[in-house]
């Protein structure tokens, strides 16, 4: 760490992994829910969990998103925060709009557009805090050094905000409500968000490869051109069903095929600059969650994704479990992964430590994404049974749901398997081991 | 390289890397990016259409006897000039002569103008005819393929002033390597949709 | 030299392709604005009553459970042709009666099965409730879902 | 170091560069490729039955053939695509051969679908 208001990102990594237990939590509570419904029916309906499951999921990939912008920038820019103490109150007035918002869910306070469930006060909390960020972040970046890291990072930032605009915008009119909803989400996970993540793994493989700097933006660049080039029409492909023209179905299979690419070209980006940068970085934890996140990305946003997108195999796996695996190994092998790569190699600086229970952090890494995997695979399975039974045969929902209850069981044995995985992750990255406890000499970050 | 040097040269502009194989085709590596995601856009287009008309080819044949191939034909040949401009422009700057150069591109995109306006010549007549973007398989398909490309065309004569405002060798190649790729995937698209039945 | 690769412009290429793609997509949805509007939905039908129904539908996050047009949760069924599946093309006035009655018996309480809750909504509420599932029942979705049972 | 990279970086450029064609090859590419078309318009026009004639293979091939050639002609002189593009060029020319052998397949189904109108 070189600049001490890199520090402000500590308060968000903190945030965001508490969060991320939440979500884990509320995530295997709704996947028990799954095989034994009678469980929490009177106290906890199923589709409160689901929100808090979702939204504590967003909230906190949001939350480590600031961290990481925070830590990274002054480093990019070669400069401290423009205002350390905007960053705190921004996080206190984030982590408390969160809170309420979940308090709220339980006691059934909650606007009704998926994902986008957060009552109106909590709304413009989050616009708020948006500004906050973006000023003190935009400030940080007009007065130092420019970097196409810093670059990208800050305009995906601020169309995160924007798109976020339309979260305010609901027509009674349910086709055209469901049209700009996915200006939100779509534009959101597979736009700007493949914008950060690109920034992110950039900034990640300069330090600890030692590639140069200059073959690392190149490729920012490519990557960060492929994603929009392909992915901003590839929202055609959320257009079919919904009462838009037909039009868009041409349009989604064409584009969001090739949304394949941006992916596929992050992996290779990755492997490539490890290989090429063949340099020992010591914090072996942050290199694996970095590549892992590439692999799993292209996975899960990928190849599960492709696998639905094109509109003749869409009109059969819509809305069926299909979806709910590819949506969950999407988020994590993106952005979850992502998030904690960045927190993985972040924390030992901001906390004067060597890299440290690296073991630990391994076992949590293999242990969660297996659980992820195994967790993709069974809901695919389902999805396809369900396909077949439902949309096929013309099956009644309730009775395909009871044909595929084997799979929901497996579902929540891996389910645990990630709420032990992220245990060890947790527990690795934020109690210190009691031997290195010792401040240690830290090595130098490359570049 | 240290962050300290990186600072001093004028970290920007200043670099050596290589773009990966990119920097062997002519023109600005990033617009190759954009020039291949396109060739693979329109060529799976053009493949659905062949798909599509599978599925259908009498419906296709019936549509497709609307469309004004005569139109289509001079548009090629606007466009064929248009990029025969655009390389007088890039011998131009090669031989260091910026004003020729300019013309040059102001003519090529002057091409690009003169294809714009028969294409709303044909797209005025269809929607008049009272055909539009949901009429059948083969108009979606039609607008959407031929929509989709005069909109390069626009992005191209775009493309193509702000060359010409700023016409180094390098950004000539550039604005004239999209233009070419415009140009490329119209003779291919003018056959397969206006042509064969 | 003035030759070289420059990111600069790697950068402006990146912004106005970006911007070309943006362009295209907001026009494209402005032509499916207007067709959902005039075409594929009839804002004759969309009655005070159906967007009375749409707010009930998003108090009680009904999304969070099921799925409306394939999009929400899928812990409970497609309610986009509910109406459809309740036989209101036929007989309107007794699918109305089907459903009322059976978000009026929830939750079943039956060992093992998925339970919904009783949301307590008046009779007036259910009704504004099966007019916007009635109304969305009734949008050109393409011919999605494939069959009856969504 | 760093004076040497640029040299070579500069050859690169060169070497794609040098490949565009010169004043009067490019007078010459326009003429074939404008002959061409006006040929194939000719040829398509000349039949406007009031009821579609599908086309033989060998009319289809002929058709999307000229348009391919016209495509790797502006690839190679216009755009510059020369041999120092190395297998960016294999690349195109293989797009170019999926485009004609796909749409040619189309056709064959076609005819094959409808052996009445393959006259």
């Amino acid at each position: 760490m070189k600049y001490q208001s890199q520090k402000v990102a500590l308060y968000y990594i903190y945030g965001a992994l508490a969060l991320f237990a939440a979500q884990i939590l509320f995530g295997v509570v709704a996947g028990t829910v799954y095989v034994l419904p009678n469980l929490f029916s009177e106290i906890l309906p199923f589709n409160v969990i689901r929100m808090i499951h979702t939204n504590a999921l967003i909230v906190w990939l949001l939350m480590g998103y600031f961290g990481a912008a925070y830590y990274l920038l002054p480093e990019e820019c070669e400069t401290e925060i423009h205002s350390p103490k905007l960053a705190i109150i921004q996080f206190w007035l984030f982590l408390i709009a969160a809170g309420a918002a979940v308090v709220g869910y339980i006691f059934g306070i909650h606007e009704g557009r998926e994902f986008l469930e957060q009552p109106l006060p909590i709304k413009v909390g989050i616009v708020v805090v948006a500004l906050m960020f973006l000023y003190n972040t935009t400030m940080t970046l007009l007065k130092g050094r420019k970097t196409a890291v810093s670059n990208v990072l800050m305009v995906a930032l601020w169309f995160v905000a924007l798109l976020f605009l339309f979260a305010f915008y609901n027509p009674s009119n349910l086709a055209v409500d469901k049209m700009y909803w996915w200006y939100v989400v779509h534009l959101w996970v597979e736009g700007v968000w493949e914008l950060i993540m690109a920034s992110i793994l950039a900034f990640l493989m300069i330090k600890m490869t030692g590639v140069d700097r200059e073959v690392v933006e190149k490729w920012l660049y490519v990557m960060v051109s492929l994603t929009l080039f392909t992915g901003i029409l590839g929202t055609g492909h959320h257009y079919y069903w919904i009462g838009t023209p037909g039009y868009w179905q041409w349009i989604g299979n064409v584009f969001s095929t090739l949304e394949v690419v941006p992916f596929f070209a992050m992996v290779v980006f990755c492997f490539y600059m490890v290989w090429k940068g063949g340099r020992d970085h010591p914090n072996k934890s942050a290199l694996l969650w970095s590549l892992g996140c590439s692999v799993m990305a292209f996975f899960g946003a990928g190849v599960w994704g492709f696998m639905h997108t094109l509109s003749s195999i869409n009109y059969y796996t819509h809305g069926t479990q299909v979806t709910a695996a590819h949506g969950h190994l999407a988020f994590y092998g993106a952005y979850v992964m992502l998030n904690l790569a960045i927190f993985t190699y972040a924390l030992p600086y901001l906390r004067g430590r060597e890299p440290y229970n690296q073991q630990l952090n391994m076992w949590g890494f293999w242990i969660t994404t297996s659980g992820m995997a195994f967790m993709t695979f069974t809901l695919t399975f389902a999805g396809v049974v369900q396909t077949h039974l439902q949309r096929v045969l013309g099956m009644n929902y309730m009775d395909v749901q009871d044909q595929v209850a084997l799979f929901y069981w497996m579902r929540l044995g891996s389910g645990i398997a990630v709420l032990i995985g992220v245990t060890f992750i947790i527990w690795a990255l934020v109690v210190p081991p009691r031997a290195a406890s010792v401040r240690a000499k830290i090595s130098q970050p490359a570049e | 390289m240290t962050a300290q040097t990186q600072l001093s040269s004028g970290a920007e502009d200043n670099d050596t890397a290589s773009w990966g194989g990119l920097e062997l085709l002519p023109g600005h590596p990033i617009m190759w990016v954009l020039i291949l995601s396109e060739l693979v856009v329109f060529g799976a287009f053009l493949l659905t259409f062949s798909g599509a008309r599978v599925v259908d080819p009498q419906g296709f044949a019936q549509d497709q006897m609307q469309l004004d191939r005569l139109a289509g034909g001079i548009n090629t040949l606007v466009l064929l000039t248009s990029g025969l401009f655009a390389v007088f422009a890039i011998q131009a700057v090669n031989t260091g002569n910026i004003c020729r150069s300019r013309l040059w591109l102001v003519l090529a995109s002057l091409g690009g103008a003169i294809f714009l306006i028969i294409k709303m010549i044909e797209y005025r007549a269809k929607f008049d005819a009272g055909i539009g973007l949901e009429s059948s398989t083969f108009f979606t398909l039609y607008f959407l393929i031929t929509g989709f490309h005069a909109l390069h065309v626009v992005l191209g004569i775009g493309i193509l002033m702000v060359v010409a405002i700023w016409p180094s060798r390098i950004n000539v190649e550039t604005g004239a390597a999209f233009w070419h790729m415009v140009d490329m995937v119209w003779v291919l698209v003018f056959p397969v949709i206006y042509l064969v039945r | 030299m003035s030759e070289r690769l420059t990111k600069s412009a790697a950068r402006n290429i990146f912004y106005g392709g970006t911007i070309f793609f943006l362009v295209i997509f907001l026009g494209l949805t402005l032509h499916s604005h207007n067709y959902i509007v005039n075409e594929s939905t009839n804002e004759d039908t969309l009655t005070e009553s159906v967007v009375a129904g749409k707010h009930i539908w998003e108090r009680n996050s009904c999304i969070n459970c099921h799925t409306l047009l394939g999009e929400g949760a899928y812990f409970a069924p497609e309610l986009g042709n509910v109406w459809v599946r309740y036989g209101g093309k036929d007989d309107p006035e007794g699918a109305r009666d089907m459903l009322k009655a059976w978000m009026q018996a929830q939750p079943s309480g039956i060992e093992g099965r998925r339970q919904m809750p009783q949301f307590n909504l008046t009779d007036r509420e259910l009704d504004e409730l099966v007019d916007f599932l009635k109304w969305t029942s009734e949008i050109d979705t393409q011919n999605w879902p494939p069959n009856e049972a969504g | 170091m760093k004076k040497s990279l640029e040299i070579t970086d500069v050859a690169a450029i060169d070497m794609a560069g040098s490949c565009i064609a010169s004043v009067r090859t490019a007078c010459v590419v326009w003429g074939i490729a404008s002959i061409t078309t006006l040929i194939a318009v000719i040829l398509a026009l000349g039949d406007n039955a009031v009821e579609p004639i599908t086309l033989n293979m060998f009319a289809t091939g002929f058709i999307v053939a000229v348009g391919c050639i016209k495509a790797a002609l502006i690839l190679r002189y216009y755009l510059g695509l020369g041999p120092a593009a190395g297998s960016w060029r294999a690349m195109f020319i293989a797009f170019l051969i999926v485009i004609f052998l796909g749409v040619l397949a189309a056709q064959g189904v076609v005819i094959l679908m409808t052996p009445q109108a393959a006259s």
